[in-house]
C-alpha cells in the first residue's frame, strides 16, 4: 500500500544497474588503503557539540565521507509503558536518511536500523548514570547524512550520541567512544570504508570508556581467530583514546 | 472599501447570523443615571465596545428592555445550570453515577443526590437505567453534576429513575417549547411546573394529543422525550407526533397529529 | 501606579548587557516598582507572547535584529557525496539538508515520457522537542505537499525531460529534505534546499537495454537537470495582527497570529510561482502588496548566496556509489 | 474515543414487547424496508442511497493497469469501504486516519466482493484492452455517510446502482498502440452486468423467534444476531452470511431467503427507475 | 475580444456558476451542510462539542478537528493540506475557549468535484458551523479563481479550465474584516495579475456571503414561523 502520508511517486523504482565492467575491480592492499590511510589509521575525524538549538544536548560528528548528527532530548516524563522506580532509561532511534547511502533508504526503519537502535543502547546504558534519573528517560536520535561504511557508522553514531549526552550535562561515568575494524583474512584494517566493508571477511565494533579502562560493548560479525580479534581489540582501544581526546577537546571549544 | 457581504444595515434585522452586529441605541427607560448602558447578555451574542455581536445564528431576542439573548437551534445539548435533563447511567463509579446527557463530557450524579439517600441507602441504578435529573453544576471547565432531588425541599419533585416506556430524541428548541416558551432567565420557573406528570398546558402538541391519548411525558431540555402509555401503539404514536413536529411549521402540527391519531385509531381497530 | 515604562528599553539578546527589570502587566509592575524583577529568561517562559510584544513595540526582535530583517541564508552545494545532488542551508539556527536520488521506474500509461520528481520534507525527532517518532508531523506533510505543487504548476523541471526509455523507463527523482536544526522558518530553508539541490543533481549516462528491460547507468554523474528557474521562498510572520515580521524564529513562530510565505523567481521578482498564506489573523491587501516589495529585496540576496554557494566549491560527487 | 451509547435498558425493552405485537417503532411492518431514495450523477459512476436516514455514496472510477500475471485478459474490480466520521460520532478519528471502526469496513468490503465480483455479477472479461498488457481497473469506492442502521444493505444499493449508471471511455486498440478517446470524441461505454445482486438483512430477536428486514439503528443495537442475502431477482442467492448471534432454525433461514428475493426485486426496479430517471437528464452526445 | 464561452457554456470569465447550499440533511451529527457549486458538491458534518482524544485535548479551549476526504480514493497529502488550511482558518473564527476539553470535529466529504473543491468545502464547512450552533466571529468564506495561458482570469473555473490553467488562486475572506484569511496560489503569476485575483475573489466573495445569510434566514424563518420577523 502506498505511503498516505507522503508525497508518493510511482509505485515501483529501483536503482538503476551499473553498466558491466565500468567500475574496477577491488584490491585491498594493507600497505596502501585506497584512501591513503594505513591499517591502523582512523579517518580523519570532526567533531562539534551544541549543533540543535532546541535540544538539551547535541553534537555533529564527520570522518572521512561519513556524517552522523545526534540530537539528545531529557531527562525528560518517560511516555512508554516500562518504567523503572529506580532507574531512568535511554530511548534511541538510529535512523540513515533516505539519501544517506549509495542505495535509497527507505522511510520505514529497516532491520539494520531497530538493530542499531538497541546497541546504541546497549552500548551507552552502562556509561550514564540512569539510577539518578528514576522514572525519566532520555531520548537520543541519530540521523546519519551520508554513511561510508555501515560498522563506522555504527561507531561513529556511540561516539556522536555520546558527545551529545555530555553536552546535555547528563551525568556519566565516563565519556563513550567507539571505533570499528574490518578483516581481511589475517589483517585487521581499522575504521573501513562503504567500499572495503564490501569485501571484508568480517567486522568489530568496540564501544570503550577510556578514563575508566572499561568496555561496555563489543559487537563482531565474521569468523576469526581468537589471537586476530584480540589484536582488533587492542587496535580499537587506542583508536579510541584518540577518538576520545577529540571529543574533549571539542567539548572544550564549545564552552 | 465596503466589508464582504455587508449590504443591507443590521439595526433593522431580527435574524442575524454570526459576525452581525447590532449598535445598542441608548434607551432612556433602562439606562442607569450615571453608569453606561447596562446590558445582559445571553446565549448567541457578545458584547464588543458599544455593540451587540452576533455568533450564532437565530432570532434576536429581547426582554426587560436591557436582555438580549439569540434564539437559534441546535442538536447538541451543551449543559447549563439548573436544566432537567434525562440521561443514561453508563457507568458507576465509586460514590457515584456516570449519566451520558449528550453533553461534550459526561455528567456525574452522586449517590447522595436522591431523595433520602444515605451512605446506607443507596439508590440502586444499573448501567442503561434511565434518569429524569437536574443539572445542579454546569460550567464550561468543570464536569457537569446532576442531582435527582431538590435541594430546598429534600423531595424528588419528579425527578429520578424512569421504569418502562420509550425515549425519543428531538431538537433542543422543541424541548424547551414543551417546557415552555421560555427565554434562559425564567428556567427556574419552569422547575417548579414541570415534572412528568405535569404538563405545559400551553403547548399545542400535548393539549391536542392529550385529548384523545391519556400518557406520560418527561421532558429533557438535552433534546430527549421520555414517553410512557398504556399501551405500545400509543407509545410510538406520541413518538411519531413528536419526531413529526420537531422543525415542522406551526400550521401543520395540526394535520400531523391528526394522521398519526388516525394510524392509531386503524391499528386499534384491525387489532 | 508603575507606568509600562518600568519595562526598561529591551535589549537585544547577545550583546551582553542583560535587560535588568521587565515588567508583564499591572501586578507585577508594582512588584518590580517594590524592588522584584524578573530576569528576562523567566520573562520569556512566563509570558513568551508579552515578552515578544515588548520587543516588537520597541522596533526590534529578541534576536536582536531589526522587524524586517532576514537571518543570512548560508548555503552550502554537494555536502553528500552519495545523493545525486545534495545542498544545506543555514537560516540562523535552523539547518536543513536536501539530498536527491535518482531511480529509475515505468511511467504512467497516461503520460510515457513523464519522470517523476518526490518531494518529501522530514522533521525528524531530532530537530525540535516538539516532534517525536513516527509517521511525518501535519507540518511536514503539508509542506511536502505545498512544494510538490508549486514545483509542478510552475514546471520547474519539465518531467519530459526525465525520460529515459519512452513508454518503459524513467527517472524519478527522491528529493528529501531532512531538518537537522528547526530554529524556525523551515518552509524558506527547506525550498531553498530543494531549489539549490535541484541545481546541482547530475544523472548518470543511462541506456535502456530492451531485451532485459532494465535500464543501466556510467559510474559518473555528468548530465545536469535542466531546471527552468530558481525558486525563492520569503516568509514573513504577522504578530497580533498587525505588526510584520521577515523570517521568524522558532521562539516567534509560536506566537505569530498567521504567517505569509511567498515563492518568488530568483531572477524577476514581478513574478510568483506561489503565495501562502493559512488562516490566522486577515492580511489586508496593501500589507500583502508591501510584503511581496520587500520579498523581492530577499530574493536578491538569496541569488546571491546561492552564486556564492556555486563558486565556493563544487564538490560534485564523481563516482556512483552503487 | 467516544463510542456510541447503547440504548437504555428502558428502549430495549419497550422495542421487544412492541415487535413481540408485530410493531416497529417507525410504523413498519417487520418485513418492510425503509424509504430507498436513490440519486445518480451528475457525473457517471456516482450514486447516493438513501436507505430511511441510512446514507451510502459510491463513486466508480477506472483506471488502465496491467493485468495480473494469472488472468492476463481479465479486469480487475475493486471495492473499498470507508466509514466517514460523519456518519456517526463513534467512527471518529484524527485527520488522516481510515474511517472508524476498521473491522467493520473489511467485513462490508468483503460482502460487496463476494456480492460483486464472486458472483460474477460484472463483466470482468471485457475490461481487457491487450491481453496481458493493459486492462481496465474499476474502482468502487464507498463511503459511509449517515449511519442509522444497516450499512451493509444500503452499501450494496450504492455500488450497484453506481456501477450501473458508470461509463468508461471508449478505446481503439492498433497494435500496441491504445488511444483512450474523451467523451467528447465517442460515447462512453457502460459496464455489462450480468445480473443485479442484492443485499437483504434480517435482524432476528426473542431468542431467534422475531425477525426483521433491514433493521434501523435501534433495532441492530438491540438485536440477538443478524443474517445478510445477497440474491437477485431470479431467487439466485449469491451469497448468505450469518456471523455469530442467535442460533435459527433452518425453516427460518428458508421463510427469510424467500422474502430477500422479493426483496431483491423491490430494490432492483427501484435503481433501474432511478437509472431511467438519470438517463433523460443526461445530455446526449453526439458521434462526431 | 470576441465574447468567450467557458467550458460550461458561462459567458463571461467573471461568471461563477450557479451555486447554492441544503442544510441539516444527516441525522446522527449536530450540523451538515451540502455545498454545490456548479458540479462541485461537498457535504460537511460537524460534531461538537464533542468528547475529545486524550492526547488531544487542550486545557483552555475546544479541538477543532478536520477531516477531508476526496470523492474516491485513500486521502494522501493532498488531502492534509486542505484540512490544514480549512483547520487553521476555522479556527480563527471558532470562539473554542467557550468549549474547553472538548473536540469540534469537522468532516468533509467531496461528493463530486469539478473545480475550486478547496473553496466549496470550506464554504460548506462555516456553513455546517452554524447549523450546528458552534459559536463564530465572523463566516469565512472562499472563491477560487485562475488565470489561463493568455493572461485571461477566469472566476469559480471547472476541472476542464484548470487543466490550462497558468496560476489558480484561492482566497477566503469573512464578512468582518478587510483582509484576506487564506490564500494557496500556485503557478506563474505577476503582481499585478494576483492583486487583480484578490480584487476579483473579494468582490465575489460577497455573493457567497449573501447565500449564507439568505440560506440561514430561510432555515430561522421554518423554524420560528412568523415570529421571526415580528
Amino acid at each position: 500500500m502506498s505511503d498516505r502520508k507522503r508525497v508518493t511517486g510511482p509505485e515501483k523504482s529501483v536503482a538503476p544497474l551499473l553498466e558491466t565492467g565500468s567500475v574496477p575491480a577491488f584490491i585491498f592492499n594493507p600497505d596502501r588503503r585506497h584512501d591513503g590511510r594505513d591499517v591502523n589509521h582512523l579517518r580523519p575525524v570532526f567533531m562539534k557539540s551544541g549543533v540543535v538549538r532546541q535540544a538539551n544536548g547535541s553534537a555533529y560528528l564527520e570522518a572521512g565521507k561519513l556524517k552522523v548528527a545526534c540530537a539528545v532530548y531529557g531527562p525528560r516524563q518517560n511516555q512508554r509503558t516500562k518504567i523503572s522506580a529506580t532507574k531512568g532509561s535511554l530511548g534511541c532511534d538510529f535512523k540513515f536518511s533516505p539519501f544517506s547511502g549509495g542505495r535509497r533508504r527507505s522511510y520505514m526503519k529497516d532491520e539494520q536500523e531497530r538493530e542499531y537502535s538497541l546497541v546504541l543502547e546497549q552500548a551507552l546504558s552502562p556509561a550514564v548514570r540512569l539510577d539518578l534519573i528514576p522514572k525519566s528517560t532520555v531520548d537520543i536520535f541519530v540521523q546519519v547524512l551520508e554513511s561510508d561504511g555501515s560498522a563506522a557508522c555504527l561507531a561513529a553514531a556511540i561516539t556522536c550520541a555520546s558527545l551529545a549526552l555530555a553536552d546535555a550535562g547528563i551525568e556519566m561515568l565516563d565519556a563513550v567512544a567507539a571505533c570499528s575494524a574490518g578483516y581481511f583474512e589475517s589483517t585487521v584494517c581499522l575504521d573501513p570504508t562503504g567500499e572495503e566493508e564490501a569485501h571484508e571477511g568480517g567486522s568489530l565494533v568496540l564501544s570503550y570508556m577510556p578514563s575508566l579502562n572499561e568496555v561496555t560493548h563489543v559487537i563482531q560479525s565474521g569468523e576469526t581467530s581468537t589471537a586476530t580479534t584480540v589484536k582488533a581489540l587492542e587496535l580499537c582501544v587506542d583508536a579510541c583514546s584518540q577518538i576520545h581526546a577529540v571529543m574533549q577537546q571539542s567539548l572544550i571549544a564549545n564552552v | 472599501m465596503a466589508l464582504a457581504g455587508q449590504s443591507q444595515p443590521n439595526a433593522a434585522r431580527k435574524i442575524l447570523i454570526p459576525g452581525d452586529r447590532i449598535p445598542l441605541v441608548p434607551d432612556a427607560a433602562h439606562q442607569s443615571k450615571e453608569g453606561p448602558l447596562k446590558v445582559r447578555v445571553g446565549p448567541g451574542l457578545q458584547q464588543e465596545q458599544g455593540d451587540l455581536v452576533a455568533v450564532k445564528a437565530g432570532v434576536l431576542k429581547q426582554a426587560g428592555g436591557s436582555k438580549y439573548w439569540m434564539d437559534g437551534s441546535q442538536k447538541r445539548y451543551v449543559p447549563a445550570a439548573s436544566d432537567p435533563v434525562l440521561g443514561t447511567v453508563t457507568a458507576r463509579q465509586g460514590e457515584s453515577f456516570r449519566v451520558d446527557i449528550g453533553s461534550a463530557h459526561p455528567a456525574a450524579l452522586s449517590i447522595l443526590a436522591f431523595e433520602g439517600a444515605t451512605r446506607r441507602n443507596r439508590p440502586n441504578l444499573d448501567v442503561g437505567s434511565l434518569v429524569y435529573c437536574r443539572l445542579s453544576v454546569a460550567n464550561k471547565d468543570m464536569e457537569p453534576e446532576l442531582e435527582c432531588v431538590d435541594p430546598a425541599t429534600g423531595k424528588a419533585g419528579g425527578y429520578g429513575e424512569l421504569k418502562g416506556g420509550f425515549v425519543v430524541k428531538c431538537s433542543l428548541r422543541m424541548a424547551r417549547g414543551y417546557v415552555n416558551a421560555c427565554s434562559p432567565w425564567n428556567r427556574r420557573l419552569v422547575l417548579i411546573t414541570l415534572n412528568y406528570s405535569l404538563l405545559n398546558p400551553k403547548n399545542p402538541i400535548v393539549t391536542i394529543l392529550a385529548e384523545s391519548i391519556s400518557f406520560e411525558l418527561a421532558v429533557g431540555l438535552n433534546g430527549r422525550v421520555w414517553i410512557n402509555a398504556k399501551s405500545c401503539a400509543e407509545v410510538i404514536a406520541v413518538a411519531k407526533v413528536i419526531q413529526a413536529c420537531d422543525g415542522a411549521a406551526a400550521s401543520d402540527i395540526n394535520k400531523l397529529i391528526n394522521h398519526e391519531l388516525r394510524r392509531l385509531e386503524d391499528a386499534m381497530d384491525t387489532s | 501606579m508603575a507606568p509600562a515604562a518600568a519595562a526598561a528599553a529591551p535589549t537585544p539578546a547577545g550583546n551582553g548587557t542583560s535587560v535588568s527589570a521587565m515588567a508583564v502587566d499591572g501586578d507585577v509592575a508594582a512588584a518590580a516598582s517594590q524592588g522584584f524583577s524578573l530576569d528576562p529568561d523567566t520573562f520569556q517562559k512566563i509570558h513568551p507572547a508579552e515578552f515578544h510584544r515588548r520587543f516588537l513595540s520597541q522596533g526590534v526582535r529578541a534576536d536582536g535584529r531589526p522587524l524586517q530583517k532576514f537571518r543570512k541564508a548560508k548555503i552550502s552545494l554537494g555536502p553528500v557525496s552519495t545523493a545525486n545532488g545534495s545542498a544545506m542551508v543555514r537560516l540562523g539556527d535552523t539547518t536543513i539538508i536536501c539530498g536527491v536520488k535518482a531511480e529509475v521506474a515505468e511511467p504512467k500509461p497516461a503520460a510515457p515520457r513523464s519522470g517523476f520528481i518526490v518531494p518529501n520534507l522530514d522533521l525528524p525527532p531530532l530537530c525540535s522537542p516538539n516532534y517525536r517518532p513516527g509517521p511525518p508531523s501535519e507540518l511536514a506533510q503539508t509542506v511536502s505537499e505545498y512544494m510538490d505543487q508549486v514545483i509542478k504548476s510552475c514546471d520547474l523541471v519539465n518531467p519530459e525531460t526525465l525520460c529515459i526509455e519512452p513508454g518503459h523507463a524513467v527517472w524519478v527523482l527522491y528529493v528529501d529534505i531532512v531538518c537537522l536544526n528547526h530554529g524556525g522558518n523551515v518552509v524558506d530553508a527547506a525550498m531553498i534546499a530543494l531549489a539549490a539541490a535541484l541545481k546541482h543533481t547530475r544523472l548518470p549516462q543511462a541506456t535502456y537495454y530492451e531485451t532485459e528491460s532494465t535500464v543501466r547507468v556510467t559510474d559518473t554523474f555528468t548530465i545536469p537537470l535542466s531546471v527552468k528557474r530558481t525558486l525563492v521562498p520569503v516568509t514573513f510572520g504577522v504578530f497580533d495582527a498587525a505588526v510584520v515580521i521577515a523570517d521568524p524564529t522558532a521562539e516567534e513562530e509560536a506566537h505569530l497570529s498567521t504567517t505569509l510565505t511567498y515563492v518568488l523567481d530568483a531572477e524577476n521578482g514581478e513574478a510568483a510561482y506561489g503565495v501562502l498564506k493559512s488562516g490566522g489573523s486577515a492580511v489586508p491587501r496593501d500589507m500583502l502588496v508591501a510584503c511581496w516589495d520587500d520579498a523581492r529585496k530577499r530574493a536578491v540576496d538569496v541569488v546571491a548566496a546561492l552564486a556564492e554557494a556555486e563558486q565556493a566549491g563544487n564538490r560534485r560527487p564523481d563516482v556512483a556509489a552503487v | 474515543m467516544s463510542k456510541d451509547v447503547p440504548p437504555s435498558i428502558n428502549e430495549k425493552a419497550f422495542l421487544l414487547s412492541a415487535l413481540i405485537s408485530r410493531q416497529r417503532l417507525d410504523s413498519r411492518s417487520p418485513h418492510d424496508i425503509r424509504t430507498t431514495r436513490i440519486l445518480l450523477g451528475p457525473q457517471p459512476g456516482h450514486a447516493e442511497v438513501r436507505l430511511g436516514k441510512t446514507r451510502v455514496t459510491a463513486n466508480v472510477s477506472c483506471e488502465i493497469v496491467r493485468p495480473r500475471a494469472n488472468a492476463p485478459t481479465e479486469g480487475a474490480l475493486l471495492f473499498t469501504t470507508d466509514f466517514s466520521p460523519m456518519a456517526s460520532p463513534a467512527f471518529g478519528d484524527g485527520p488522516g486516519g481510515g474511517g472508524g471502526s476498521g473491522g467493520d469496513e473489511i467485513l462490508i468490503a468483503r460482502v460487496l466482493e463476494r456480492a460483486l465480483r464472486g458472483s460474477r455479477a460484472v463483466d470482468t472479461e471485457g475490461l481487457c484492452i491487450v491481453a496481458g498488457e493493459k486492462v481496465w481497473q474499476i474502482k468502487v469506492d464507498v463511503r459511509v455517510i449517515d449511519h442509522e442502521g444497516n450499512i451493509v444493505d444500503c452499501a450494496c444499493i450504492a455500488a450497484v446502482a453506481a456501477l450501473m449508471h458508470f461509463k468508461r471511455p471508449d478505446v481503439t486498440v492498433l497494435g500496441e498502440d491504445v488511444t483512450i478517446h474523451s467523451t467528447s470524441e465517442r460515447n462512453p461505454i457502460p459496464l455489462t452486468l450480468h445480473h443485479v445482486p442484492i443485499c437483504v438483512t434480517f435482524a432476528f430477536f426473542n431468542q431467534g423467534m422475531l425477525q426483521v428486514v433491514d433493521p434501523n439503528l435501534l433495532e441492530e443495537q438491540c438485536a440477538e444476531g443478524d443474517m445478510t442475502f445477497v440474491v437477485n431477482r431470479h431467487g439466485d442467492v449469491c451469497t448468505l452470511s450469518k456471523a455469530g448471534g442467535v442460533a435459527v432454525e433452518a425453516g427460518q433461514v428458508i421463510h427469510c431467503a424467500r422474502i430477500a428475493a422479493a426483496k431483491a426485486e423491490e430494490v432492483t426496479d427501484m435503481i433501474k427507475a432511478a437509472l431511467e430517471k438519470a438517463a433523460v437528464k443526461e445530455p446526449k452526445v453526439a458521434i462526431v | 475580444m470576441s465574447a468567450r464561452i467557458r467550458s460550461d457554456q458561462r459567458k463571461l470569465p467573471s461568471e461563477m456558476r450557479p451555486f447554492y447550499c441544503s442544510s441539516a440533511l444527516l441525522s446522527r451529527s449536530d450540523g451538515s451542510v451540502r455545498f454545490k457549486s456548479g458540479d462541485s458538491s461537498v457535504l460537511c458534518s460537524v460534531f461538537g462539542p464533542m468528547e475529545v482524544k486524550i492526547r488531544d485535548e487542550k486545557l483552555d479551549k475546544a479541538t477543532v478537528e478536520v477531516v477531508f476526504k476526496a470523492a474516491a480514493g485513500n486521502s494522501t497529502t493532498k488531502e492534509r493540506l486542505y484540512e490544514r488550511v480549512i483547520r487553521e482558518t476555522l479556527e480563527a473564527s471558532i470562539l473554542t475557549a467557550l468549549h474547553p476539553r472538548s473536540a469540534i470535529r469537522i468532516t468533509l466529504q467531496v461528493l463530486t468535484d469539478d473545480g475550486g473543491i478547496l473553496s466549496t468545502a470550506l464554504n460548506a464547512a462555516t456553513l455546517a458551523l452554524v447549523d450546528a450552533g458552534i459559536a463564530l466571529r465572523s463566516l469565512p468564506a472562499g472563491v477560487t479563481c485562475m488565470i489561463d495561458q493568455e493572461g485571461v482570469l477566469l472566476l469559480d473555473p471547472t476541472i476542464l479550465e484548470l487543466e490550462a490553467a497558468r496560476s489558480t488562486h484561492m482566497f477566503v475572506f469573512d464578512n468582518i474584516s478587510d483582509g484576506a484569511l487564506s490564500n494557496i496560489s500556485t503557478g506563474s503569476f505577476s503582481m499585478d495579475e494576483y492583486t487583480s485575483c484578490y480584487d476579483t475573489c473579494f468582490s465575489a466573495v460577497a455573493a457567497v456571503q449573501q447565500l449564507f445569510r439568505s440560506s440561514v434566514e430561510g432555515k430561522v424563518r421554518r423554524e420560528h414561523g412568523p415570529e421571526a420577523d415580528a
